[in-house]
C-alpha cells in the first residue's frame, strides 16, 4: 500500500523535495518555470530554424528533403524522453503518494502524445521521397508507433474513472507496465525486422555536416522548452481543478 | 454456547488447534478518504468482547466505509485498526473478523454448497460438509444445500449467504462486521437473524452493526458510534 | 496448508463455472470461427492467398477472442460482492489471482488451441504449420490473460468496457504475436521454429512472475 | 545564402510538399495544443468561481 | 411537431455525448489503428503481401470497433435510468432510436471514415483503393449499427457482455463485408465498384427500413 | 395555486393551447406478472383530481411494478389502466403523469439544462429556459443549471433530477408517479419535496406515492391501495 502523502510529509520534513511536493507551494514555481520554457522556446526555435533554413548546407545525397530533420529527430526523441518521465513521476506518485507527482504525469501525457504524432507524420512525409513510401515497418518506426498507443491507453484510462484518485493510481500502474514492456517491444520488433528483412528499405545514416548538427542540436533544445513549458501550463491547471476550494488558489487566480 | 476460551482460557491451544477464539477491537484516531474527500476523522474506540458496536450515522457518514477498513478491504487515511486476541497477540481482520456487505458474495451459476465452501477457503475456515449443513439449518435452509443460488427467491437467497457468518469452527470464534443486515428481511427472519447475533455475542464475538432499522437485539454488552 | 486450501479453492470454483456455464468457452470459440471466417470473404478465397494470412489471422483471432474474455476474470465477482471475499482473504491476492488466470487458460487457451488446426485447414495450411500454430495458440493465450488481467482489474470500477480494454493490453502482446505468428511461419517456410518457441516460453515464464503482482496491485487499487 | 528566392525557398529544391508538410503539421499540433490548454484553463477558473457561489 | 422535438433532442443529445466525452469516438479509432497494425507482424512486412491483405483488415477493424462501441447506444440509459424516458415517451420509439443511431453513425462514422485512407498508407494501397475503401466504409458502419442495434437492444438486461454482441452481428454483416471490400478490390484491380455500391446502399436502404422497428421491439422486449 | 380548468372550465381551451390540465385515473382488475409469477391480482382503484394515492405493501409486493404499468413502462398481464382528461377523453401515460423511479435518468456528462431540456422534449413538453430556471429555484439549485450532473453531490443531483417534475407548463397538469422519493434525501429537502407534492395536489394534480418511510404530506384527499 502507497503511504499517504500526510505520513510521508511527517517522516521528510523539512526537505526541499517535500516542500514542492505540495500543490499549494508548487503553483508559483510551476509558474515560473513555465514562463521560462515559453521564453526559451521562442527564443532557441528562431535561431535553430535560421541555422536550419539558412546556415545549414544542402544535403549531399538527399538534398533539400533532408531539412525535416530538426524537427522529425526533435520530436522522436521528445517522445521517448517524455515517456520515461512519465514513468518515472506515475512511480514515484504510486510509491511515495503524492498527489503532485501524479499530476505531473497527466500532465506531461498529451504532449507526449503529439510528440508521436509529429515524429510520426514527419518521418512519413520524410519517408516517401527518401524511401519511396509513406511507411515501412521498421523497428525504430514502429516502436514510436507502440509508444503512441501506450500514451493513449494512458491517457483514455485515466479519463475513464470518475473518481480521480482512483484514475491516478491506476492509470500510474498501466504508464508503469508500459514501461516495462517498452524495451521488449522494441527489441521483439527489431528481430521481426530482420525476421522480415527484404522488400523494406532500410534507413540509411548520412554523415553530418556539424551545422546541421548544432541546427538539429538547438532546435531539440527548443522543444525541451517548450513540452516542458505545457506540461508546467497543464500541471497549473489541474492544480486549479482539484485544489478547488483551498483559500490560496482564489489569490492565485484572481 | 459459552465461550470458555474467551473468558478463561486466553491464550490456551483449543482442542482442534485453534489459539484465542476471541478478539477485541481498539480504533486509534481513524480517519478515511473516498475519492480524495475526507469522511470521517478521529474515531478512536475500544471494543471488548462480547459487545455490540452500533455505528450510527446519516447516509453518507461513512457507515460502510468504516466497516470495510475493519475488514481490511480499505485502508485509512490516518490512525489504526487493532484486532487482537486475548493474549494481545495481533491478528489479521480477516482471521479475525467476517464481513457481510449489501451484496450477496454468492455467484448465480453455482450451487449453495459450492459458493459456501468457496467463501469458507477464502475465509480460513476449514469447512466440513457437517459444519455446513448445520449453518443451513439454523437458518432454516437446509434443503437448498444443492440448488443453484439463481434458482432461489430474494429472501432464499439473503438467508442461503447470511450462512456464510455460521461456518465457523466454534461460536464466537470471528468477529461479525454487518452492513444493514437487515434490508430486504421480512420481520420472521430479521427476528432470526437477531436471535444469532444473541447468540455470537453470548459466545463471546464482537459484533459491528450499521442499520437503518430499529432491531431489538439481546447483547450481553452495547456500545454506540456515531459518525 | 490454509494458501493450498485458498488456491484450490479459487481454481475449483472456475472450473466449476466452467462446466456450468458452457457461453463462458462456446462463445469465444464461435467468436474466434466467425472472425477467422470474414477474412476469406474480404481478401478472396484463393488458396494461395488465404495460405498468405491464414497464419496471421488465426493468431490475431485468438487474440481478439481471448481478450474479449478478459471482463469473466473479475466483473461477475465485483458485482455480485465475491470479489471481496478473495480481497478479505489474507493468502496472497497475487496468488489467488493466478489461480484464477491458470484455470481460465485452461479452459479458454485448451479451447482456443483445438479449435487453431480446425481452423488452419480453412486457410489451406499443412498439417505442420498447423500443429506449430495450435502450440504457439497454446503457449500466447496464457501471457494474454496474464498481461490482460491487470488490465481487467483496473477496469473493475471504470467506465470504458472492452474497447478500453483492447486498447490498453493489445499494443502489449506485440512480442507474443511476432514469437508467436513467427514459430508458425518458420514451420512453413521449412526452418526450424526453436528460437521463437523460446522466446515465447520466456515472455510466458516473464509474465507468469510480474503480472498477477501487478494485477493484485491494481485490484487493490480500483476498490479501494 | 542557401536561397535564390523566395521562391526556390518556398519549392524546397522540388520537396516543397514533404518539408512544409512536416513543419506545417508541426505548427498545427503546436497551436492546436496552446488552444487546447487555453481553453482548459479558461474552464477551470470559471468552474472554480461557480463552486465558491454554491459553496 | 412533437415528434421532431423528441427527435431533435435524442440526436442533439447523442452529439452533446460525443463532444463531451472524447473517449467515446477516440477509443473505437485508436482500437482500429490497433487491430490494423496487429497484422503485418503477423504476416510479415513485405509491401506485396500487404497489399493484399489491406483491404480485408481495413474493413474488419472498421466492423469491429463499430461492434465493440454498440453497448454506448442502450447500456449506460438503461443503468442510469434515461431510458425510461425514451421508453416512456408518446413518440415512435422506433423513430427515436433511428435518431439515436443516425447521430452514432455520423460520429463514429465520420472519425473511421477519416481514418481508414490514413491506414491504407501502413498496407501500400493507392490512393484511389484508399478512398474507395473509405467510401466503403462510411456505407458499412450505419448498416453494422443499424443491424447491431438490434442486438444491443436484446442484450441490456442480459449477461454476456462484447463477445455475445460479436456473436450475434458479426454473421449478419457479411453480405455488407463482401461488397464493401470487394468495390476496393475492383478499384485495386482497375475494375468499376459501381455494382458493389449500389448493392451496399441497398443495404443501408434495408436496414434503415427494418432495424429501427426491429430494435424498438427488442428494447421493449427487455426492459418489460 | 387552483387550477380552474380542471374543477370549473373542463374540456375548454388553455389560452396557451393546453387542454384539459388534469386527468384523473382508473385501474380495472388490473393484474401483473413478472419473471413468470403473478406479482398481484384484480387490483380496481378509481382515482380523481387532487387526489394523493399511497400503495403500500412490503418489499416484493409489485409496488414498483404498478406504477411502472402506469406509467406505461410496462405491460399488465389482466385488466386495464386508463388515463382520462375531464372531459372524459383518453390520454396517453406519457401525456398524463410523469414518472420518477430509482434512477436519477440524468448523464453524468451532460450538465442539468442538458439533462432536463431532453426530458421535456421526450415527455413532450415544450421547455423554455425560464420554466427550466424557475424548477430550478423551486428546488434552491438555480446555480447548478449548467454544472456537469456528475460534478454534483449525492444530495444535489437528486434535488436537480427532481426539477424534471416541475418543468411542466402549468402547475397541476400532469400526475405524479414517485417510486420512493424521500430515499436518500435529508430531512430539509424531505419536507421540501412534500411540501411541493402539496402544492400539485392542490393545482389539480394526482399524485401516485410509494413510501417505506412516513412523511406527512398536505392532501386535499388521500386514497390508500394495499398490495
Ligand atoms: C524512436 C523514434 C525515432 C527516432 C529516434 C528517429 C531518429 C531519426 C534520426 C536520428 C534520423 C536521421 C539520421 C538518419 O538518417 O538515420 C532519422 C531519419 C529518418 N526518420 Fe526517424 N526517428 C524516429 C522515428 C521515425 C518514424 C516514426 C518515422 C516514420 C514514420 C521516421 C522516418 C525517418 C526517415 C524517413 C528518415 C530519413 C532516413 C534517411 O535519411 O534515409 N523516423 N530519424
Ligand atoms: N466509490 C466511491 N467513490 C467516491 N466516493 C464514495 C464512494 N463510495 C462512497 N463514497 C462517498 O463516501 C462517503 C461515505 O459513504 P458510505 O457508503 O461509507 O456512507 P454510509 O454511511 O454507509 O451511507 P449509507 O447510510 O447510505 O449506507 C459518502 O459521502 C459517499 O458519497
Ligand atoms: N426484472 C425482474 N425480473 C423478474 N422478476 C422481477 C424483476 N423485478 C422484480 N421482480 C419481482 O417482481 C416482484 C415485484 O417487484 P417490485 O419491484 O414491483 O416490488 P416492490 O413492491 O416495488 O418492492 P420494494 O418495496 O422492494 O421496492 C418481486 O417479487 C420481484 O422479485
Ligand atoms: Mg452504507
Ligand atoms: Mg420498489
Amino acid at each position: 500500500m502507497a503511504r499517504t502523502e500526510q505520513q510521508s510529509n511527517d517522516k521528510f520534513a523539512g526537505r526541499w523535495f517535500w516542500r514542492y511536493a505540495a500543490p499549494a507551494a508548487f503553483y508559483p514555481l510551476a509558474g515560473k518555470i513555465e514562463k521560462i520554457g515559453w521564453v526559451l522556446a521562442v527564443v532557441l526555435a528562431a535561431i535553430g530554424l535560421y541555422m536550419g533554413f539558412f546556415v545549414a548546407p544542402t544535403d549531399a545525397t538527399q538534398g533539400e528533403v533532408y531539412r525535416v530533420i530538426f524537427i522529425h529527430v526533435p520530436a522522436a526523441w521528445m517522445t521517448m524522453v517524455i515517456y520515461l518521465a512519465m514513468a518515472f513521476w506515475a512511480g514515484t506518485g504510486l510509491v511515495l503518494g503524492t498527489r503532485l507527482s501524479f499530476m505531473m504525469s497527466h500532465a506531461l501525457a498529451p504532449t507526449g502524445a503529439i510528440m508521436a504524432v509529429v515524429a510520426l507524420w514527419t518521418g512519413s512525409l520524410w519517408g516517401r521521397p527518401t524511401w519511396g513510401t509513406y511507411w515501412v515497418w521498421d523497428a525504430r518506426i514502429t516502436s514510436t508507433l507502440i509508444l503512441f498507443f501506450l500514451y493513449v491507453g494512458y491517457m483514455a484510462l485515466s479519463a475513464a474513472f470518475d473518481d480521480k484518485k482512483k484514475g491516478d493510481r491506476a492509470s500510474a500502474l498501466i504508464a508503469l507496465v508500459g514501461a516495462i514492456n517498452v524495451p521488449i517491444i522494441y527489441f521483439s520488433v527489431k528481430w521481426w525486422t530482420t525476421l522480415h528483412q527484404g522488400s523494406s528499405v532500410r534507413p540509411g545514416s548520412s554523415s553530418m555536416a556539424t551545422t546541421m548538427l548544432w541546427a538539429m542540436l538547438i532546435m531539440t533544445f527548443a522543444f525541451w522548452a517548450y513540452c516542458v513549458a505545457a506540461a508546467m501550463h497543464r500541471l497549473r491547471t489541474q492544480i486549479i481543478e482539484r485544489e478547488a476550494g483551498a483559500a490560496w488558489l482564489d489569490g492565485a487566480t484572481k | 454456547m459459552y465461550c470458555g476460551y474467551c473468558v478463561g482460557l486466553g491464550g490456551l491451544q483449543g482442542a482442534r488447534g485453534f489459539v484465542n477464539p476471541c478478539s477485541s477491537l481498539r480504533l486509534e484516531a481513524l480517519a478515511a478518504e473516498r475519492g480524495g474527500k475526507a469522511v470521517f476523522t478521529d474515531v478512536s474506540v475500544n471494543v471488548e468482547a462480547r459487545t455490540l458496536l452500533r455505528v450510527l450515522g446519516p447516509n453518507g457518514a461513512g457507515k460502510t466505509t468504516l466497516l470495510r477498513i475493519l475488514a481490511g478491504l480499505g485502508a485509512p487515511s490516518a490512525g489504526s485498526v487493532q484486532w487482537r486476541a486475548p493474549d494481545d497477540s495481533e491478528r489479521s481482520p480477516n482471521e479475525a473478523a467476517m464481513f457481510a456487505g449489501h451484496a450477496n458474495a454468492m455467484n448465480e451459476a453455482l450451487t449453495v454448497a459450492e459458493n459456501l465452501s468457496y467463501a469458507a477457503a477464502l475465509a480460513g475456515i476449514d469447512c466440513t460438509p457437517m459444519n455446513l449443513r448445520r449453518a443451513l439449518t439454523q437458518l432454516g435452509v437446509e434443503k437448498l444445500i444443492n440448488r443453484r443460488f439463481g434458482s432461489l427467491s430474494q429472501g432464499q437467497r439473503k438467508r442461503a449467504s447470511l450462512a456464510r457468518l455460521l461456518l465457523r469452527a466454534q461460536a464466537g470464534e470471528r468477529a461479525w462486521l454487518l452492513d444493514e443486515p437487515f434490508v430486504a428481511l421480512d420481520t420472521d427472519t430479521q427476528a432470526q437473524l437477531a436471535a444469532l447475533i444473541g447468540e455470537e455475542l453470548a459466545a463471546g464475538a464482537i459484533v459491528v452493526l450499521t442499520s437503518h432499522q430499529a432491531v431489538a437485539i439481546n447483547a450481553p454488552k452495547m456500545q454506540e458510534l456515531m459518525l | 496448508m490454509s494458501l493450498r486450501a485458498a488456491t484450490g479453492a479459487v481454481f475449483r470454483r472456475e472450473m466449476q463455472l466452467f462446466a456450468r456455464r458452457k457461453s463462458d468457452w462456446a462463445n469465444p470459440i464461435v467468436f474466434f470461427l466467425i472472425v477467422c471466417s470474414l477474412f476469406p470473404f474480404a481478401v478472396g478465397s484463393e488458396s494461395e492467398k488465404l495460405k498468405l494470412i491464414g497464419i496471421g489471422v488465426i493468431f490475431v483471432g485468438a487474440l481478439l477472442a481471448s481478450m474479449l474474455s478478459l471482463p469473466r476474470l473479475f466483473e461477475e465477482d465485483a458485482r455480485d460482492g465475491s470479489l471481496e471475499l478473495m480481497l478479505a482473504s489474507s493468502e496472497p491476492l497475487a496468488v489467488l489471482i493466478l489461480a484464477r488466470i491458470t484455470a481460465l487458460s485452461l479452459g479458454l487457451g485448451a479451447a482456443l488451441t483445438v479449435a487453431t488446426p480446425v481452423f488452419a485447414l480453412f486457410y489451406a495450411l499443412p498439417f505442420d504449420v498447423a500443429g506449430m500454430l495450435a502450440l504457439s495458440v497454446a503457449l500466447a493465450v496464457p501471457t494474454l490473460l496474464l498481461i490482460g488481467a491487470i488490465a481487467a482489474a483496473l477496469l473493475v470500477s471504470a467506465r470504458g468496457g472492452a474497447i478500453l480494454t483492447a486498447v490498453l493490453v493489445l499494443p502489449l502482446t506485440i512480442p507474443t504475436l511476432i514469437f508467436g505468428a513467427g514459430a508458425a511461419l518458420r514451420v512453413l517456410n521449412g526452418q526450424s521454429p526453436v528460437a521463437e518457441l523460446a522466446l515465447q516460453g520466456a515472455f510466458l515464464l516473464l509474465a507468469l512472475a510480474l503480472c498477477p503482482l501487478a494485477a493484485a496491485a491494481a485490484l487493490k487499487i480500483s476498490t479501494d | 545564402m542557401n536561397w535564390e528566392s523566395w521562391s526556390a525557398f518556398w519549392d524546397m529544391g522540388g520537396r516543397g510538399f514533404f518539408v512544409w508538410g512536416s513543419y506545417g503539421a508541426l505548427l498545427i499540433a503546436v497551436v492546436a495544443e496552446l488552444l487546447s490548454l487555453r481553453s482548459a484553463r479558461k474552464a477551470a477558473i470559471r468552474s472554480l468561481h461557480d463552486d465558491h457561489e454554491t459553496l
